[in-house]
């Protein structure tokens, strides 16, 4: 294990390891998206990003309407429990602010590339997209039999995204990352990636992951740098540490219908802050306490020592 | 409490109640948000004890303490019997054919139960940009695919512009010839009626109308020549008992009964 | 969730479960080995039966000597740790007590074969065995292109066993399984296999497995009955519970050298005991106690309460 | 403790050492039990403390509190960093490529560095059926393989009964042409010297000869004619410290060092 220090802040985290024109991951479904890493890398204006995420919602209709976003790699794009992505529609329908080139998978079809990056194979099969229109509008997906059966399969390649980005619950100083709930893609795209950015929303002594390895999901080698970043996913979740803030999504789907709307947005939730620190004093303590869950322990294991 | 039908019940409780009797006891339901979810609920608090309830989230099993405002709601894994990668949800419970039911809705919804989540107009030039398949492809796999959607002539029609998630293509054994797996669309409801597929050529048809419902207010909604069953009837209201745990237990602030 | 308890004794399970002819996974991989199922099978005399299990070791070897199996998938045969597999040894260059048919592979192919069934596909492609051997002497693994690169890959086919057996740390009564540790190749195993049979270090009540969902590897809605075992790994390991008994694995090795050594072994620790408590009774209380690891207890985490 | 030379080892220590500085700081090596375990922890212990070590049985990152007499010994959970899916050990380290060094060994090593695991013989008709591959073909695809082998006639054959595990196959870019991942054999440890592979055929050659140990003696315990490098010389032993840390701290009682 690396003995150095990997912690950086997220500014620094960005800047050094986002360049324009990359390829980006973003880790979770529903859970644990990394939003200060996206609000950090509009900040820095990045450029001509591709990003590939099956479940992109906010985070991905924020970064296009910024004009940080050339290409859309994904495989279903809304404001999940409230309705349409805005600046997603303006770029598919009207070209606003840009044109936006994207590439559209099944869920299942777009997590399966990243599955067989993290494999190491330059392909899977799988049964998706079989018969539906998707595979008309994406050269990447093809089509094969069985070398067994005389089953006709889908497949697609593999895909190594430049930069994963994942939030996690706790990690230690040298990234070995722990999580709990739903645990999404992150797996899948960390392996995948050429680099691995952590954020968590707690950094623990490497002793707290020793307790319980069945919990990481990532290990420290893998991981370039760590940042520690408390409520690094609102206005998503983080299992155990606060809820997904649903008035936020509805308020962010109102304002973000015009143009105007999501100018003065960006303007006040992300310009207008310097850093995740002033975003979380903006929501304010009784944002904060409301999202508070209740406790609810897991009871522990007995790993057994084996001297 | 008796069985009795009810008198006073809303066309939403209706068609849940409706779904909610298209599963069976002991089946594996990948449910969504809003009414399908109330549709499982309900069925699991009536006839279907030993339902096994399955989130896109990767959750088996949830234990809900409130109703869940999004799929990946963190009520679902507080508690829930099992917790998995969101891969293996498609790989090893979709793609194995573990699940038996799932709900299903769409922009467009065809006479051979084809469905459109994507695009209206063309793919590259779109009218409307839709949000796209996301998990509902796979979804429809399962071994019963149940559709629930407001009837609607734009909604229903003759073709779709793009076909997101797989019905029973272009009719009779298409489905199964392009080695698509599961059972296809079993029911679709609606606000005016319950419509299955014919057994050989896999159209659409009405099978019963909701109470208050004309047949010609169906085809009227419907932009094909929709076929009606000869053996039509109404729609079974929802008991009493339906009523009473929609309203009381199951959704008592109304989040997605309105 | 079935309501009804699952709960039956091992020798109930071997008898409605496994027929004569069945092909049978064994889960595990050195830790959590299904020893108490293995033993029950040969006392009850079961025929014919076909072993996929990339790592049998002794168990194979104590079903090859007791002429139980016609034929084993596998990936490594020795006694671990300790030298050769003398009843697997003899029945392959001698065909002693019977001819024993072979299909070998790596254990990552083998392994591949499960991961496919266990994922609905009919196939996976893997790098492992290009260049080696094994692909001239086994018909099911073959070779393909890569649709998207220049690549050739191997491709083996799913494997769909009649009836796995899986021995847990924990489960419910219906059949939610928990495991810690290492976790082997048991996802897989009881995912690809028709019938699910499970046991248990211990039978635990459902608030148990519910207070930390993310240590379930198998749904009860996919195990068909449930066996409260306690050392039902003995002498693999159980995590927390026991450790791997090296002295009876060095005993069995020096013991099964000759046929009579085997058979002697056989009616000493299979046939001598009538089930699996009579053999804990006779591997006594101060084996139990040298056995018995130190606590090492994980970490409990916050799953929170979501009201 | 000043870095000096032995002049008190045996030579299982020396080639424990040997094979230790094969390691690179920050490498993630792919262990065994036994030698190997003893020569990535002296590696460990002196000029790579941030190796990684993987296990087969499925952990990173182990820190166990007793040399494991098996590679699943449960003391290598306990307190590891992480533990994972058997089928991802596989896929996601070694297949993906993530694994820099590995250790093997064969009842059979041919002078392109292929490994026989399996038959001694015809595979239908075995003289000695051995274990056969396990992880071991996989264990051959990381960027660099170790092999450790007692140096014996039989042992070190010109072409083996089976490949098991792959070195550069029939010589020179056979290995990369089949399209095998990894490096290949980085260096052949025995008893009485180190081996190498030349760079452009692949085959194997001498390198250094032990303490002790004569050039002829080598080619004597070697089936085919072994050539010998022009620059050969005598392996370096073990330093002071080295043995210190083998016999008092690594293996103090002596289960892998006899």
């Amino acid at each position: 294990m690396r003995r150095d220090n990997k912690i950086v802040t997220t500014e620094e985290a960005i800047k050094k390891f986002v360049l324009n024109g990359d390829t980006v991951f973003l880790g979770g479904f529903a859970h644990l998206y990394p939003y200060a890493f996206v609000h950090e890398m509009i900040r820095q204006k990045k450029e001509n990003l591709t990003l590939c995420k099956h479940s992109p919602e906010l985070m991905a209709d924020m970064m296009i309407g910024a004009g940080v976003l050339r290409k859309l790699i994904f495989g279903w794009f809304g404001n999940p429990g409230v309705g349409s992505s805005h600046c997603f529609r303006r770029a598919v329908e009207k070209e606003i602010p840009q044109a936006l080139e994207i590439e559209e998978y099944t869920h299942f079809a777009l997590t399966t590339r990243l599955k067989a990056a993290s494999m190491g194979l330059p392909f899977l099969p799988t049964r998706s997209i079989i018969g539906s229109d998707l595979a008309k509008y994406n050269p990447n997906i093809k089509f094969m039999d069985c070398p067994f059966s005389d089953e006709k399969l889908c497949v697609v390649p593999a895909i190594h995204p430049d930069v994963a980005f994942i939030n996690v619950q706790r990690a230690d100083a040298f990234g070995n990352s722990q999580i709990w709930g739903a645990i999404g893609d992150i797996r899948e795209g960390a392996f995948a990636s050429k680099k691995v950015i952590v954020s968590a929303e707690e950094i623990v002594s490497t002793e707290v992951i020793r307790r319980d390895p069945n919990r990481t999901v990532i290990p420290g080698f893998l991981v370039d740098v760590v940042v520690e970043e408390p409520w690094g996913s609102h206005p998503s979740y983080a299992m155990g540490y606060y809820d997904r803030d649903n008035d936020f999504y509805i308020d962010y789907g109102s304002r973000t219908r015009t143009v105007e709307g999501f100018e003065e947005y960006l303007n006040e939730w992300i310009y207008g802050v310097d850093n995740r620190r002033e975003y979380i004093r903006k929501l304010g303590a009784e944002k904060l306490l409301k999202l508070k869950p209740k406790s609810f322990m897991s009871f522990a294991v007995d790993y057994g020592y084996y001297p | 409490m008796e069985n009795k039908y009810s008198k006073d019940y809303t066309t939403q409780e209706l068609m849940v109640a409706a779904a909610a009797r298209e599963i069976n006891d002991g089946e594996v339901v990948f449910v969504g948000i809003g009414l399908p979810v109330l549709a499982t609920l309900l069925a699991q608090r009536t006839h279907a004890p030993n339902l096994v309830m399955i989130y896109e989230a990767g959750v088996v099993g949830a234990k809900p303490a409130r109703l869940a405002l999004s799929i990946g709601d963190p009520t679902l894994f507080s508690g829930a019997l099992m917790a998995l990668d969101f891969h293996d949800v498609f790989a090893m419970f979709l793609q194995r054919g573990l699940c038996d039911v799932s709900f299903m809705s769409g922009a467009q919804i065809d006479k051979y139960g084809n469905i459109n989540a994507t695009v209206i107009g063309d793919y590259n030039k779109p009218k409307v940009r839709l949000p796209g398949s996301g998990g509902a492809y796979d979804l429809g796999t399962s071994k019963k695919m149940l559709i629930i959607a407001r009837h609607e002539k734009r909604r229903f029609v003759e073709k779709v512009d793009f076909i997101t998630t797989v019905g029973y293509l272009s009719g009779r054994d298409s489905r199964q010839k392009a080695g698509i797996k599961g059972g296809g669309p079993s029911a679709v409801i609606t606000n005016l009626g319950i419509l299955r597929f014919e057994k050989e050529s896999k159209e659409m048809y009405l099978e019963t109308y909701h109470p208050g419902v004309t047949v010609q207010q169906v085809k009227d909604n419907t932009s094909w020549n929709l076929k009606i069953s000869p053996r039509i009837f109404e729609t079974k209201p929802p008991t009493q008992e339906e009523v009473m745990l929609l309203r009381n237990e199951l959704d008592p602030n109304g989040i997605f009964l309105k």
